[in-house]
């Protein structure tokens, strides 16, 4: 049971999806590579579990196409599909022991009573709970829940693995730990995963690639640094950690090029494009420095937030703020509000998105 | 309680909690406690054991003794009743459950257009006016009722009422409400991601309502089915009107009731009938215990009404129609009844008329009212009172509060005519003053009768319905300056509303055609219920059409009430959430 | 106005014409009329006896007034009236100690539903005798005794006529084909209007009065029938026994025994004058038109009242399914017999009937006052002891009779293999 | 209305609660100042909301003193505190519309009608919901629902504050607007209040002293840059952000301190102290160069993670693993795993707990 390895892939072809005359998924293309790690990442609302659901074969009949492997899972009912779904809630049945709920879908299946038993304790020793076989849900930790969910779903050898938010009910620090087991365990099984999160460190960390989707349109498919450092539009780039975005227009000149704030600022950047857009710039790749007079570029601080490992601070440039993260050290002072610094941009990790691409509202 | 804030030590603080520890059980709660503790044992406990402690008497000499409980185990007869009656307790749930089950399932967990109807309608089998019932099913499907008279004619007869079977089948057609009632609350609260995963992992269909919906049902299936066991069990009416003696109930009644000598194991079964009841209660108390699933779980998906496909459809309605049909049939052949002319030995009527209820409103203004004022009163009275003690019960730490409950459950298990039997014995000499009469020939007797034969169906509702209140709900309340009984006046009994309606509609509405207590308790016909009325009725060959006109009449007033309740509950559900 | 409380199981349709007849001679009196079954009443007026409100106890069963009159609770009216004879077909009239009156009477016979004899091709029965024949297994309906004091005057009619162990031999045979033993007496003549069963031993006025409400019905009076009164006595400590007394004297006069000839009441009345007035073809159990059977013992009948009641329900009632396979099994033995000549399988069948005829007591003990105040529970005083307990002795009797009744199958089973 | 300028401090004096026989909360002692933003911070089940509740009158009665200002409020009932309190689950009165909600409190007090009216508007509107007075509850969206709940409480002005996790049911980014909202309100209030949460970032960013409970107990209490930067025993400092404790000696020789770990390696530090205890090393205060030749400690790569702001590495130094964390710049690559690297340590920035100090598992 330790090496499934997976040779379906998940293709989503063309797919659209209504709840009666509200459209919630429309036109969705995917292709996920046998074995892969792949997350639906976005806000809440934006579909994501929708288009889970519609690979499980629950929710409304979408129109278009859901193939894993070479088999079309189209019309087909949520038990005929082979298809592991591990839910948000985990849905363990509380009135069932975590063994009886673990053979649940080997018993569907008719699988002989003696390789059962051995498929039930093989699959909860993957996840370390042999020892709770006979607990009932209920007796169970947060965290040891999610695994038998995943317990449960993986000892029947699905085709494909998908899980709605596993880790969502889970406190941070046990969220860190499950995501870690989880990836390596699909790691061993190498089972293609969908994984589906609204929480971007989460995605970041655990997917090969993954997929933005806001109102029920895939925005961009990639790794998680590529959709980091490479958006396709500003929707990504704002949902993927914090960024500054600046409106304005790149102007070349004297070799160098400069950004013209639509409020009146200039900023050099160091790019090759021209034309309007926006500049999409991450707070840590800006830095303060004390001295305003040095820099290009000046501002008060109007905010600030300790966060621990950084301090935050908003920058009031002109008519702009600016987000700006400094890492923090043992004792090192927080500036105050109303300080004059100067900003120094560390204008290579600027992101130029041209206007015209699809611009989404961060 | 105030007194202490002017105390000269100035220490508000520790004094109060000083008088709190002398006093600890004056909070108005405990009062409450206390108050409701005395009503149930005045009008309960005292007037049953009054009569009951027979069975504790020998009969020749009036010296204490367990003989007869002896003689009641070594008669073969008694043993054979108890069996009968455990056994068709026992069928009816089984028989009840086959038309709740399917009625609930489908009505609760599907995209069903007129599932309220059914629910609605599923209700008023509960509403089987005396006589009539039983006397409408022998009509439909007596050894010569219209159904074996169709298929005589192929040779056909189906014993559907012969003996125990015929107890069974009126028994589950007459109390499977209870179970439909309380499964399709359980199965509203199955988070739809329960039957998913499920499916996801291989199971559908039949296999899936086994292994996972129904026995996250299982604690409002047990509810409800626990009400049906004691019901039947206890039930006289039906096993009398079938003429079935075997069992214990009628066997009890046959002897207490008897011209002329009061056999004392008419009480020992009585007795034991309280006793059993109450056994059982307690037995799917144990059963349901940690069983309570709470199933909507953070993160879940909620209820999911599953679209059916028409094929499913077409299925779907059939079976709601057949069981439907079924289960109605009594109020169809009584409606047939009504107004029909003759019906003997036929299918169908020999003709329709008008004339039973010409004769009926002639005679039963007076009933009505009564009804409505009897009926109306006990089910106010009953959730009032359960409301406290689901109050008490679930929100104090107040000692002994469980058997609150349990003492005015057990009044499920006492026979109409003991209770009545007793309320005369007790309250006879009991002058109420101003009235100039005795408590026992008073009209407000009828109403305690019924209140508290009544209780235990409220009770159930409200205290279901104050599980789901959360209590943060009232901490909120008390944290901005509301009091203990501002808090439960604002915010807890608005919020229970909806249980608390459910609750005075099965109690207003099983009140409106009980008769056995009421008929000891009748002390002039100006003050006759409406089942009282029937009575009368039925009595004469002439007045079968009219009993059963006002049978109909007392059907057609209920379920008017049922639906407007219901219509008040989804419109303030409505407005809670925002729909329209 | 002043109010006379009376406590009646007669239906409206009796009341209502006698509280009218009555509220109209008398302007200045309300009848006020509840409604109960008897045994209610009974427990009813014992119950409320310490403060009572009721004036009058109207009723059918004279074994209901029997108990009341032992307990006290009734009072001698000292109203009579000279046309009244003494005795109706061999049953007093009046209560011989004066504490209540009988104001009517009424007799018992067979209804039968016409359609469903027609539907199953059987003719009316006439006599009792006719309702023990095979041909009407499973289609004849009776009321308990122990349920209906009229029912029960109707098995002891019996039991005097043709004696203790005859008696019950016919009742038994008679029982073998019932289809139901009904909880109210009112449940026969329901079940054969509905079609239920076919025939049932009712008392004349629900035959009569169903004939009346249009039902498929007739009643027949067998030719030897019991004739019963029907019953009014004043409760002890009426608060109004004048007028008490006035309503009974008006109940005995002229004017209110012809009510009883009414269409929706049809009762016998016991002032001879009253039939002056009768319709056509009324019965009249002055003149012969209809007989009562035996010269009724009221002693006899008295004494062992509970006894034949418990009788009655331990061997008929409660074991009517035992019985009813007991009797079938004869009747089959003895139509494969036919007229054939087989002595071994007479003998069988005859030891079987003699099972099924079987009482458990003889009608001595049925009379010994010591063995039938087991059934009373009246102890008089506290040092009073009675020996044995109704449930021991009725336990006993139960086991002798489901052994005899299936034994008796069994015989009549093995005399028809030998057919 | 918009100026309580709250004169009332909060005082816990030796509070001992249990419920039953489980302790919950053994020997608290706190001083919050009149007008402070005080914050309960601590894992699950530390007791957090248990003190709360016991401030507000819930729960199990506890023993010893809360002094609200002068008034001791041991024994009263709850509404007879004057103690306003948010539910983490809100709470609303799904029966009663947003204005009656609001308005209980002051219906509760008496307060005439005319002026519930007035009250009730000036409310709704510092929350900016006054649009929204006849919706009800389930019409509000959860921030919505959040200050509606925060309009009830205030609009009686208690005397001070209490909030149970009030952010937990929010988005991620909902959490981060209302969190602001919050304490600009509090401020414009001045009213004093306890913020609970198990999220030391929502703690950081509002609260300006705070408590760190763990199994009934008060860890630390301080600003919330005091226990970053000097947390008392190690509960604390892994509680607070992530840290790499070292535990070893610290041993002074030819001026300058070495750390001797426990595992055999040697670190520079710069600190004063010495003996044996743990130092804490914060991820950001720690710098990896690709020429491990050239610093004094080196190791492998074992595990990486991209954050997007960071890229978090696990890099084996001989038998310890440290935690790093490099802020990420576009298109910077991340090293791969068993990559040599060089670790390079702002040792000011490491803090040393010596051993004895009550010393938590982390
Ligand atoms: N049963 C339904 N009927 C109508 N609309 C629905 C239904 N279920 C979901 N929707 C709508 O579809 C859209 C997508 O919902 P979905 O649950 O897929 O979002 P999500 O991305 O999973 O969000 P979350 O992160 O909150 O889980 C939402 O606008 C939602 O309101
Ligand atoms: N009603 C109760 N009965 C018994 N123990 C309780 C009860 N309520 C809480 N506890 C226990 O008290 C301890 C503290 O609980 P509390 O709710 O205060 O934790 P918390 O810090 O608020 O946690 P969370 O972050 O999960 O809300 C826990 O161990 C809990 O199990
Ligand atoms: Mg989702
Ligand atoms: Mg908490």
């Amino acid at each position: 049971m330790t090496h499934i390895k997976s040779k379906s892939g998940i293709s989503v072809r063309d797919l659209h999806l209504s709840f009666g005359s509200t459209k919630v998924l429309t036109g969705v293309n995917l292709e996920i590579e046998p074995g892969e790690f792949f997350a639906f990442l976005g806000p809440s609302g934006s579909g994501k579990s929708t288009l889970l659901r519609a690979i499980a074969g629950f929710g409304p009949q979408p129109q278009g196409q859901i193939l894993v492997g070479d088999r079309n899972l189209a019309g087909l009912p949520p038990w005929e599909r082979n298809v592991g779904m591990v839910f948000q809630s985990y849905a363990l049945w509380p009135h069932m022991s975590v063994r009886k709920n673990v053979a649940f879908g080997l018993v569907e299946k008719k699988v002989p009573t003696r390789l059962i038993d051995e498929k039930v304790e093989a699959a909860l020793s993957l996840v370390g709970l042999l020892d709770y076989a006979e607990r009932m849900p209920s007796q169970l930790s947060g965290g040891q829940q999610q695994r038998v969910a995943l317990a449960r779903t993986i000892v029947t050898k699905p085709d494909v693995l998908l899980l709605d938010e596993p880790l969502s009910n889970l406190d941070a620090s046990l969220r860190v730990q499950m995501r870690r087991e989880l990836l390596a365990l699909q790691r061993k099984l190498g089972l293609t995963t969908i994984f589906v999160t609204h929480d971007q460190e989460e995605a970041n960390t655990t997917a090969d690639r993954m997929a933005v989707l806001d109102q029920g349109v895939v925005q961009q498919v990639g790794s998680p640094q590529t959709l980091y450092d490479h958006p396709e539009n500003l929707f990504v780039a704002g949902f993927l950690g914090t960024a500054n975005i600046l409106a304005g227009e790149l102007v070349r000149s004297n070799g160098s090029t400069r950004l013209m704030l639509e409020t009146g600022e200039q900023l050099p950047i160091d790019n090759e494009a021209t034309g309007t857009g926006s500049l999409v710039l991450r707070p840590q790749n800006i830095s303060l420095s004390e001295n305003s007079e040095a820099s290009e570029l000046n501002g008060v601080v109007s905010h600030r937030e300790f966060l621990g490992a950084q301090v935050r601070y908003l920058v009031d440039v002109a008519n702009t703020q600016i987000v700006v993260d400094q890492s923090h050290a043992v004792d090192q002072p927080i500036l105050d509000i109303g300080f004059r610094v100067g900003l120094v941009i560390n204008s290579k990790s600027a992101v130029f998105l041209p206007r015209g691409q699809k611009q989404h509202a961060a | 309680m105030d007194t202490t804030t002017q105390d000269a030590g100035g220490k508000p603080g520790i004094k109060r909690s000083l008088t709190d520890r002398i006093f600890p059980s004056l909070s108005g709660t405990a009062l409450a406690a206390i108050f409701i503790a005395t009503l149930l044992f005045g009008f309960l406990i005292l007037p049953v054991a009054k009569v009951i402690y027979v069975a504790f008497l020998d009969p020749n000499s009036g010296a204490l003794t367990l003989q007869n409980f002896g003689d009641f185990f070594s008669s073969s007869l008694f043993r054979e009743s108890f069996f009968n009656s455990f056994y068709v307790s026992a069928m009816s749930v089984v028989l009840a459950s086959v038309f709740a089950l399917p009625l609930a399932y489908i009505t609760s967990r599907f995209e069903f257009s007129g599932a309220m109807l059914i629910q609605s309608l599923g209700f008023i089998p509960l509403i089987m006016p005396p006589f009539v019932g039983a006397i409408a099913m022998q009509l439909l499907f007596g050894r010569n009722g219209s159904i074996n008279l169709l298929l005589a004619q192929y040779g056909i007869n189906i014993p559907f009422m012969e003996g125990l079977n015929g107890v069974i089948l009126v028994q589950s057609v007459h109390y499977f409400p209870f179970i439909l009632i309380n499964l399709s609350t359980s199965l509203r609260n199955i988070d739809r991601s329960m039957e998913e995963s499920a499916q996801n992992l291989g199971a559908h269909g039949l296999r899936l309502f086994r292994r996972v919906v129904f026995p996250l049902a299982a604690p409002g299936y047990l509810a409800g089915a626990s009400l049906v066991f004691i019901k039947v069990f206890d039930d006289l009416g039906t096993p009398l009107l079938l003429n079935v003696n075997n069992m214990l109930a009628p066997q009890a009644y046959l002897r207490i009731s008897s011209i002329g000598i009061s056999d004392p194991m008419g009480y020992v079964i009585s007795f034991i009938l309280v006793a059993f009841s109450v056994f059982s209660l307690w037995a799917s108390f144990l059963l349901m215990r940690g069983k309570d699933y709470a199933t909507t779980q953070k993160g879940g998906g909620g209820l999911s009404r599953r679209k059916l496909s028409t094929r499913e459809n077409i299925g779907a309605y059939g079976i709601v129609i057949a069981i439907l049909l079924l289960v109605l049939s009594p109020h169809i052949a009584l409606g047939l009844l009504a107004f029909g002319t003759i019906w003997s030995y036929s299918p169908l009527p020999d003709g329709y008329t008008l004339e039973n209820f010409n004769t009926m409103f002639g005679q039963s203004g007076q009933y009505i009212k009564n009804t409505l004022i009897y009926a109306g009163a006990a089910a106010f009275l009953d959730i009032v009172l359960a409301t406290a003690i689901a109050y008490i019960v679930l929100r104090t730490k107040i000692v002994g509060r469980k058997w609150l409950d349990y003492m005015a459950t057990a009044a499920l298990a006492v026979p109409g005519v003991v209770l009545g039997i007793g309320y005369l014995r007790t309250f006879n000499d009991f002058e109420v003053p101003f009235v100039g009469k005795p408590l026992a020939s008073w009209w407000v007797i009828i109403v305690v009768a019924l209140m508290i034969r009544r209780l235990p169906y409220a009770l159930r509702a409200c205290t279901a319905a104050l599980q789901q209140v959360s209590q943060s709900l009232e901490e909120a309340a008390e944290n901005l300056g509301a009091t203990r009984s501002r808090t439960i006046r604002k915010v807890v009994i608005p919020l229970m509303s909806g249980g608390i309606l459910a609750g005075f509609v099965t109690s207003f509405a099983t009140a409106a055609v009980e008769l056995s207590a009421t008929i000891m308790l009748v002390s002039s016909d100006s003050d006759a219920p409406l089942a009282y009325g029937i009575y009368l009725f039925m009595q004469t060959p002439s007045g079968r059409g009219a009993g059963a006109a006002l049978g109909i009449l007392a059907v057609v007033i209920v379920a008017a009430g049922t639906m407007l309740a219901q219509c008040i509950i989804d419109r303030e559900r409505k407005a809670r959430t925002g729909e329209h | 106005a002043e109010k006379l409380v009376v406590v009646t199981s007669f239906p409206k349709t009796l009341t209502t014409p006698f509280e009218k007849g009555f509220e109209a001679m008398y302007p200045d009196i309300d009848v006020e009329v509840i409604n109960k079954s008897t045994s209610s009443s009974v427990k009813y007026i014992q119950e409320t006896a310490s403060s009572n409100t009721s004036d009058i106890f109207w009723a059918s069963a004279p074994d209901a007034f029997e108990v009341l009159k032992s307990d006290s609770l009734l009072i001698k009216s000292g109203v009579s009236n000279a046309k009244i004879p003494s005795d109706v077909g061999g049953y007093p009239i009046n209560d011989p100690d004066g504490f209540y009156n009988g104001f009517a009477a009424a007799g018992y016979g067979i209804m039968h539903n016409e359609r469903y004899l027609a539907a199953k091709n059987l003719e009316p029965a006439k006599e009792w005798d006719d309702l023990a024949k095979a041909e009407y297994f499973g289609h004849v309906g009776m009321s308990a005794p122990s349920r209906s004091g009229t029912t029960h005057l109707t098995v002891e009619t019996v039991l005097q006529g043709d004696g203790w162990e005859e008696g019950w031999e016919k009742w038994k045979f008679i029982a073998g084909n019932f289809s139901n033993v009904t909880e109210r007496s009112f449940g026969v003549p329901d079940g054969v209007n509905s079609g239920q069963f076919g025939l049932g031993i009712v008392i004349d006025f629900f035959g009569l009065a169903s004939k009346a409400s249009g039902f498929p019905v007739d009643f027949v009076y067998p030719s030897t029938t019991a004739i019963v009164p029907a019953n009014v006595g004043v409760i002890a400590n009426a608060p109004n026994e004048e007028a008490a007394k006035a309503f009974i004297s008006y109940l005995l006069s002229v004017e209110g025994q012809e009510l009883l000839m009414l269409p929706e009441i049809r009762r016998l009345p016991v002032n001879a004058d009253a039939y002056f007035t009768a319709p056509e073809g009324f019965p009249n159990p002055f003149d012969g038109s209809i007989q009562a059977s035996v010269n009724f013992d009221v002693n006899t009948s008295g004494d062992r009242y509970n006894v034949v009641n418990s009788l009655f329900d331990v061997m008929i009632t409660y074991r009517l399914d035992d019985l009813r396979e007991a009797v079938r099994a004869v009747q089959m033995a003895e139509e494969k017999l036919g007229d054939a000549d087989n002595a071994q399988a007479k003998a069988l069948i005859a030891e079987a009937r003699a099972l099924i005829a079987e009482v458990p007591i003889d009608e001595a003990t049925s009379l010994d006052p010591d063995f039938s105040g087991i059934f009373k529970k009246k102890r008089k005083k506290a040092t009073d002891v009675v020996e044995g307990r109704q449930a021991e002795i009725e336990q006993q009797w139960d086991e002798k009779v489901v052994a005899n009744y299936k034994r008796a199958t069994e015989l009549a089973n093995e005399a028809a293999s030998l057919l």
